[in-house]
């Protein structure tokens, strides 16, 4: 029996609202931390960092920005590949404007940027609700896909509308390749993951999960909604601007407005949903599942059609990985309705249990 | 929860002492489209005091509660609150003067833990900001575990300590009620407003349930209004009933008037009683 | 139709689990007698819900799971059907906490009660004719959303949508909750009433013992996800510790809640 | 069709898009671009050196591109041929640093023409630009010349995306030179919306109509100005739509319209064309339905696959032949392509190309179009050949060069670093 | 004048068949409260199926009655839908009773991607063609009225004719029937509509049969129209804002929707768009929806949201 708990007692309300109050989960995440910043430096090679590891961070990052308003405030959006958008647009035009401006400032003020759009698109969910606020958000997506094709302004005035960043450099530390990127996208990964940790256990957090599971009686105990809801999406925008950015600058480098079009909106939303709503770690599992299955199908069915002596055609891999994804897709949560992280609770209960059932 | 935290006098055993109207409620009458949930009706509440709502179903007592907290603006009728007369309120507006309530239909936070619900009553209270609270700086983090404690009294007070980390949803309906008890006497409220807190319960329960009524009043001096189906517990602990029926107020005074008072008898209670 | 005596309804050692880990019902037997009316008692959390789920197999909408023993309905093994089809059999639920649809008025909601009927549209007529009378109250508020009428009405219509199926056996799930007290005495004149009018069968959960135990011709008491006790009602009611425990009478008679308090609350202290 | 690259395999990754909205235009174009590599391994490979090659799905998506890059450069790739304008934004970033040439025949940005500073690109055979310009000259024509395009008005409807606006600056300059209004008609990705923008068409009656899109876009604009009345044989398309696909079901309502071509059109009749048919397809080999051999995307692929093949046999040229090539070598080649016609028509592309050459300066070697006509069953030549004025193109790709190598900080190349 | 007569036209003609599509949302969401993101890839897989199905049958049979082929096209694709139908309710919504919307609204995310993968694999994913003989050319109206006449496109206006028919008579059957009560019973609480006896797994395979139908319809007009290829499925994203601003549970709103966000799409883009450089109608479609839905949450004819404790 490796997972117990029992003679662990908390003696203090403060560890009993650590973030992890099992020793083992808490030395576990340590580990994954210390092992992603010092061993996977060693490990991966060029093409795990850039074609999967970096866009996995990147998209975790916004993934738990989603789900902060998805998850957590109940708010469904569709919009997010808007706030990604602007995040990344808004970094730019203070990197390529203003003189100077350090890129790590850039970024946080492409967030605060996206963060003041959230809020303007949050003021529709002071009124409507559900699948009725999550297909106006795509107002948001929309609009936001025009004005970056449209006003030569966002784009530095680029012809062909598409906008590159000059060189990375945070602190004096040039950002150039592939573990340097990697380590830069992970510093943010573990920031905000703990900034979003931390709110979902304090009163703001609360306040968000009232307002999604009964906003009446959130009213009746004194909650603001419009304070809840528009915080949420703030914070959310702030997280989904950062990433954004992220992914402009660190990720491609160079990008056009289809970067963050309504598919990357769907996609963030899968990666909530699939991970689990309402927990941190479920927007890792979904950002995994969502960024890494389809890779690792198109390498793995040509490796399995091999195996039985049929050559896949390209295309039938595609539609093959279609087929599996969305299966997997369905089956996962036929299995858990709550996602990834609430199977992965499960699983953890079972173990605990073991080898007594129930 | 200490008598500290409240500075209302202990009760003393048997002698109950009420205080002023904190709440006068005058000719409210409240419509929707054609239906008629409240007509012209005007009661006062006391400090300190066990109000119950009675009357059979329809007949507007959840509706009055809902009007009390700001969920429903009557369209007519005036609400004075300690003495002043209060403007059309939010519900949220309504909490922050000092009004909590527990709701006929559980309204708990689903997915939340016993405790997550119970702190979310703690919410008015505290003051650290967003950047605080993400930061989980000193303040925050204070601030926190003082109100954590305060939760925990309550859930001693509640005798709900094996299901502190509970998610709510998959509770037994009389416990749900309990949760939701806790959570607004989280809240240190003026005046408590239940909404059949005892449905569901066995005898054993709503004694226990009564207990902890009864333990509000006297510990916190909290003003309760309250509405309850079972004559018994009605009878029993509050100390003044008002009658309603079909948004009409037919009754009003002691148990033991009301008890006696022929249009109760014939609308609410029948004869067996 | 089977031997007589034979179980109508018969539940035998059950095991239910939720989600997987949660183990509620730890062997529950219990039986019904055709044209009998059973009461399941017991505290809040004792399964006597999750029994009632397990019989009309709307326990899958739970994520619970019958994982041991079996349930019989006229000899008939039912845990593979699903609940419309027990309710075509005639077993009809009336869940706790109402559950009316919201969205429909309350005639729309009894009519949906009707669903399975293939007796024709008068009888149905006459079926809601009959729901008004037991229920004026509802007739008053036909054309309201459910959603938007008060506890107790909304209560009113769970029951009455479940009548509306001419059921055979109703699994009641504290029917009494939320209701007033004159509004509980008919509720259960009902239940008599179709008991010996029409035999249908009922299988009640519900807190006011003292009430069901007036009216059941049998009860079982729940605690823990096990039955603990079991006999006529009529036993029951005079069982001490039934009448300590559940209906909250001690030796000297009732005892005024205002002060029972007291008494326990001493008795806390002191431990 | 994934063969692995080993020591002795000269190594082609194909990036593809077989599924989802341009489908029906990705697969012709993979199909010929596989093909002639199965040729040139049935005729013995590279001067011996044997070619290995692999697709990787982009589905037109950026990201998926990249990660599609990112993989098969670990493989051993030399060259690149992404097929999407954006995937093209993204790696001409990541190119440098890989030392990996990208072609983009008949795609990409314009101004990689400037190869000093554009080192890794190589828009061969023709740019936007260079499209942009031909299709003002062969307008200009219809009404004897240029000059007469005064006060005419003609409108481009462009699919709304980095590809679809590449043209604009330069037809802009255009009007400004000969005095012809520009009226800009964007459509939204993929394109199967375009009531509004053919009502505006109506209402405004352009002379011309040049319809700038990619896949599906461009069979509904067709079909919608069938059904608004708008004149066919007055629209006038880009390369990229002007293929089978693009007027196939729209049968002889395309009846007239006419399309640029990237120097050749179907060409079922080459010489390649019936090799392919004779040595893949016949031996069963054949990667797509036989039926579309020679049809005008399966040739764009093809060409595609034969220019980086020429640039890895003149890479042979200088670092040794029958030796499997550095992506830098081949970047060499490319830079010094010689392809004159005695050497395409020894190829089989007979009649099909034009010759090709290249320059440290000139990355694009050749800008040779013409333009062919839908007779309701298949495309015709209708033009002489083109090629895009030097003088209007010139200044336009050397100052948006500079600025894309000031903003980036490179220093444009020497003539002394040319010649290394 | 007569232009903005062609452009209110071609409007309500493009509106139509966005409320044939937006009708299968409705249907759906009305049946279980599921809102069904598969509905673009269910146009796309029975327009692939009928423009296969007909081919082959012209290619088996040697044939080139047109009649035949798009008979054979139809019976196949219906076949199709309702394997399809079945298939969901078998193996995905049987199991997933009385769960969260967002729960069901991923799981048909999770079906759009396996129909689209089966869609293509079966049926290629090249450009097909319908030929069910809609004429192609303009006609030109009352010239003698408007000077330049009014161009109506012939094609359009009996694929909105089409379209009005199947939505008028859907509305009438599910606003008029016993079955259209369970539907909303259903809606409202899967497990208390189980309670009453109402079968869900006939409901569901009835109603995304129907939807299904509704799919093939929509597919075989806009597959005519714009040759049957993937891009369908985004048909499905035009015609969200109309569900909404109708209504998400009402049959008449995916009509009244459909008109309006296509009169005031064309209307914008024509009349609005060249001020701010065109491609605005997509935008355009949504902040009207949303706009409307600050006035009236639950869309026009939506049913109120019930917000009560
Ligand atoms: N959906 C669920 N998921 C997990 N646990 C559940 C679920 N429903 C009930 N339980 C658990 O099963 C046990 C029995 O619950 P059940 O609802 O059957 O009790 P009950 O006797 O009906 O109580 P009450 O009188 O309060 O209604 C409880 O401990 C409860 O926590
Ligand atoms: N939001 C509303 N919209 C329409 N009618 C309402 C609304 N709220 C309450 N009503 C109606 O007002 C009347 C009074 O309802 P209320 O809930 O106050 O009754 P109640 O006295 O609490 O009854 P019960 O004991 O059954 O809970 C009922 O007939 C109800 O249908
Ligand atoms: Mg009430
Ligand atoms: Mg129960």
């Amino acid at each position: 029996m490796i997972y117990r708990e029992n003679g662990q007692f908390k003696t203090s309300y403060l560890a009993d609202q650590q973030i992890f109050t099992i020793a083992q989960d808490k030395w576990f995440v340590l580990g994954l931390i210390a092992f992603a910043a010092i061993g996977v430096p060693f490990l991966a090679d060029e093409y795990l960092f850039r074609a999967v590891l970096i866009p996995f961070l990147v998209l975790a990052l916004a993934a738990l920005g989603v789900n902060l308003l998805v998850g957590y405030c109940g708010q469904i959006t569709l919009g997010a590949g808007a706030f990604m958008a602007i995040g990344a647009y808004a970094a730019y035009n203070f990197m390529v404007r203003v003189d100077g401006m350090p890129l790590v400032l850039a970024m946080l003020l492409g967030g605060v940027a996206a963060a003041g759009f959230g809020i303007l698109f949050g003021i529709p969910s002071l009124r409507v609700r559900g699948l009725y606020l999550a297909v106006a958000t795509l107002a948001a997506q929309f609009l936001c896909d025009w004005a970056f094709l449209r006003i030569g302004w966002f784009t530095n005035n680029s012809a062909s509308g598409s906008v590159s960043v000059a060189k990375l450099e945070a602190f004096g530390w040039v950002i150039n390749t592939p573990v340097e990127k990697y380590l830069f996208c992970l510093i943010f990964v573990v920031v905000f993951a703990l900034l979003a940790k931390n709110m979902t256990r304090a009163s703001i957090g609360r306040q968000w999960m009232a307002i999604r599971d009964m906003d009446v009686a959130a009213e009746v105990i004194g909650i603001r909604p419009m304070y809840a809801k528009l915080s949420a999406f703030a914070v959310s925008s702030f997280f989904i601007g950062v990433a954004g950015a992220l992914w402009g600058f660190v990720h491609l480098g160079s990008w056009e407005p289809a970067a963050f079009s309504v598919d990357r909106s769907f996609q963030l939303l899968f990666m909530v949903i699939i991970g689990g709503m309402g927990s941190i770690m479920g927007s890792f599992f979904g950002a995994a599942f969502i960024v890494i299955l389809p890779i690792f199908l198109n390498q793995f069915l040509p490796f399995l059609g091999g195996l039985v002596g049929v050559t896949v055609s390209t295309a039938g891999i595609s539609h093959a990985e279609f087929i599996i994804f969305g299966s997997l897709i369905i089956f996962f949560l036929i299995v858990e309705p709550h996602g990834l992280a609430r199977l992965w609770s499960i699983a953890k209960q079972k173990l605990r249990l073991w080898p007594f059932p129930h | 929860m200490t008598n500290a935290s409240n500075a209302a006098p202990a009760a003393a055993q048997g002698g109950r002492k009420f205080g002023d109207v904190i709440l006068d409620l005058q000719n409210i009458s409240l419509r929707f489209g054609g239906v008629k949930a409240l007509t012209d009706i005007s009661f006062n509440i006391r400090e300190h005091e066990v109000r119950a709502i009675i009357g059979p179903n329809g007949a507007g007592k959840s509706s009055m509660l809902n009007v009390i907290n700001g969920v429903y603006h009557p369209q007519e009728g005036k609400i004075m609150f300690r003495g002043q007369e209060r403007k059309k309120m939010e519900p949220h507006m309504a909490a922050k003067q000092g009004i909590a309530r527990t709701f006929q239909n559980i309204a708990l936070f689903k997915g939340m833990s016993v405790l997550d619900n119970i702190m979310t009553g703690r919410n008015l209270r505290m003051k650290c900001n967003l950047f605080q609270q993400a930061l989980w700086i000193g303040a925050a983090r204070n601030e926190e575990i003082a109100h954590r404690e305060k939760v925990e009294e309550i859930v001693d007070f509640l005798e709900i300590q094996h299901i502190r980390k509970t998610a709510v949803g998959a509770l037994p309906y009389g416990l749900q009620k309990r949760v939701d008890l806790g959570r607004a006497l989280a809240m240190e409220p003026e005046i408590l407003l239940l909404d059949e807190p005892m449905a569901g319960m066995n005898v054993e329960e709503k004694q226990d349930m009564c207990r902890f009524i009864l333990d509000i009043s006297d510990q916190f001096g909290t003003t309760i209004v309250l509405i309850e189906h079972d004559m018994g517990v009605v009878m029993d602990i509050s100390d003044r009933v008002v009658v309603l029926d079909y948004g009409k107020k037919i009754g009003d005074g002691t148990p033991d008037e009301v008890r006696n008072n022929q249009d109760v008898i014939n609308a609410y209670l029948g004869s067996g009683h | 139709m089977n031997a007589p005596n034979s179980a109508f309804l018969s539940v035998n050692n059950i095991e239910v689990i939720y989600n997987h880990v949660i183990l509620v019902l730890k062997g529950v037997s219990l039986s019904v007698q055709e044209g009998s009316i059973v009461a399941l008692l017991g505290g809040n959390g004792a399964g006597k819900t999750t029994t009632l789920r397990a019989v009309s197999n709307l326990l899958k909408g739970e994520r619970g799971d019958v994982t041991k023993g079996s349930v019989e309905y006229k000899g008939e093994r039912v845990e593979a059907l699903t609940p419309a089809d027990l309710v075509k059999r005639g077993v009809v639920q009336v869940m706790e906490g109402r559950h009316c649809f919201g969205h429909l008025t309350i005639e729309e909601n009894l009519r949906t009660g009707a669903y399975t009927r293939t007796d024709g549209k008068a009888a149905v007529e006459e079926t809601l004719e009959k729901v008004y009378n037991y229920f004026p109250r509802l007739k008053t508020r036909r054309n309201s959303q459910a959603a938007y009428t008060s506890g107790g009405e909304q209560q009113m219509c769970a029951i009455g949508r479940a009548l509306m199926a001419k059921p055979k056996l109703v699994l009641l799930d504290e029917p009494s909750m939320g209701l007033a007290p004159l509004i509980v005495e008919e509720v259960f004149e009902i239940v008599k009433d179709l008991n010996t009018k029409e035999r249908v069968s009922f299988l009640l959960a519900e807190q006011n013992t003292m009430v069901a135990l007036r009216y059941a011709d049998f009860g079982y008491i729940m605690e823990n996800g096990r039955i603990v006790m079991e006999g006529a009602a009529k036993d029951l009611a005079t069982n001490e510790d039934v009448k300590e425990f559940y209906l909250g009478l001690s030796g000297e008679g009732r005892k005024s809640f205002r002060d029972i308090k007291h008494y326990r609350r001493r008795k806390r202290w002191l431990s | 069709p994934a063969a692995h690259a080993q020591a002795a395999e000269q190594y082609f990754p194909i990036l593809v898009y077989r599924t989802g909205a341009y489908a029906a235009n990705g697969n012709p174009w993979a199909n010929g671009y596989v093909d002639y590599l199965k040729l040139v391994n049935a005729k013995g490979g590279i001067n011996g050196v044997k070619v290995s090659f692999e697709e990787c799905e982009t589905g037109y998506a950026t990201d998926r591109g990249v990660e599609c890059y990112e993989r098969l450069k670990g493989k051993g790739a030399t060259v690149f041929q992404p097929l999407s304008t954006g995937i093209t934004f993204a790696l001409t970033e990541k190119a440098p640093v890989d030392k990996i040439p990208l072609i983009t025949a008949g795609y990409g940005r314009s101004e990689s023409q400037d190869g000093s500073v554009f080192t890794w690109n190589f828009p061969l055979l023709g740019t936007y630009w260079v499209a942009a310009d031909v299709a003002i000259q062969h307008i200009g024509k219809a009404y004897g010349g240029v000059d007469n395009l005064k006060g005419k008005k003609i409108a481009l409807v462009y699919h709304d995306s980095p590809f679809g606006k590449e043209p604009i600056p330069l037809l802009q300059e255009r009007a400004k030179m000969h005095g012809f209004d520009l009226q800009l008609l964007p459509v939204a990705h993929p394109g199967v919306e375009q009531k509004a923008t053919w009502l505006q068409i109506r209402r405004d009656r352009p002379d011309h109509v040049l319809l700038w899109g990619w896949g599906v876009m461009n069979s509904t604009s067709l079909k919608e100005a069938q059904a608004t009345g708008y004149p066919r044989d007055k629209m006038l398309g880009v390369w990229w739509a002007g293929a089978e696909p693009d007027v196939k079901d729209v049968g002889a309502g395309a009846k007239g319209y006419s399309a640029l071509t990237l120097q050749h059109g179907a060409e079922p009749n080459s010489k390649v064309v019936k090799d392919i048919l004779a040595m893949v397809h016949d031996k069963g080999q054949g990667t797509g339905p036989k039926d579309e051999v020679g049809s005008v995307l399966y040739m764009r692929g093809l060409i595609s696959a034969m220019l980086g093949v020429e640039g890895v046999a003149a890479a042979q040229e200088r670092y040794g032949k029958g030796k499997v090539m550095t992506g830098e070598q081949v970047r060499w080649g490319l830079e010094n392509l010689n392809l004159d016609q005695d050497k395409l028509d020894g190829m089989g592309f007979a009649g099909v190309m034009r010759p090709v050459q290249t320059s440290c300066t000139d990355h694009m070697g050749a800008s040779w179009v013409r333009v062919h006509t839908w007779d309701g069953n298949k495309w015709e030549f209708s033009s002489d050949w083109y090629q895009a004025d030097d003088k209007v193109l010139r200044p336009m790709v050397l100052d948006a060069a500079s600025k894309y190598a000031a903003e980036k900080n490179i220093q444009r190349r020497t003539a002394e670093q040319c010649a290394q | 004048m007569g232009f903005f007569i062609e452009t209110m036209l071609g409007g309500l003609m493009t509106g139509m068949l966005y409320s044939l599509v937006a009708l299968g949302f409705v249907l759906i969401f009305k049946a279980s409260g599921v809102f069904n993101f598969a509905q673009g890839a269910m146009v796309l897989v029975a327009a692939l199926a009928m423009a296969r199905f007909s081919e082959w049958s012209n290619a088996a049979l040697g044939g080139d009655s047109l009649f035949l082929a798009n008979v054979i096209g139809i019976i196949g694709a219906g076949i199709v839908m309702f394997a399809v139908a079945w298939t969901v309710e078998r193996f995905v919504l049987r199991k997933l009773v009385n769960q969260e919307g967002a729960t069901l609204l991923m799981v048909t995310l999770g079906i759009a991607y396996v129909l689209e993968g089966l869609g293509q694999t079966f049926f290629g994913s090249e450009i097909y063609s319908i030929n069910v003989g809609m004429p192609k050319d303009p006609v030109i109206m009352f010239e003698g009225l408007i000077e330049g006449g009014v161009m109506i496109n012939k094609e359009d206006f009996i694929a909105a004719l089409l379209a009005a028919v199947l939505v008028g008579g859907l509305t009438v059957f599910f606003q008029k029937t016993s079955v259209g009560r369970a539907l909303r019973a259903v809606a409202d609480d899967h497990q208390a509509a189980q309670s009453v006896g109402i079968p869900l797994n006939k409901t569901w395979v009835i109603v995304w049969c129907v939807a299904g139908l509704v799919a093939l319809v929509a597919g075989i007009i806009w597959g005519s129209k714009m040759g049957v290829q993937f891009s369908l499925v985004t048909v499905a994203l035009r015609a969200l804002p109309v569900v909404i601003l109708g209504g998400l549970t009402s049959v008449p709103g995916a009509i009244v929707g459909g008109l309006i966000i296509g009169v005031g799409e064309k209307l914008s883009e024509v009349y609005l768009g060249p001020y701010v450089g065109g491609g605005i109608e997509i935008w355009f479609a949504y902040v009207m929806a949303l706009i409307v839905l600050l006035f009236r949450p639950q869309g026009l004819f939506g049913e109120k949201i019930i917000n009560r404790v």
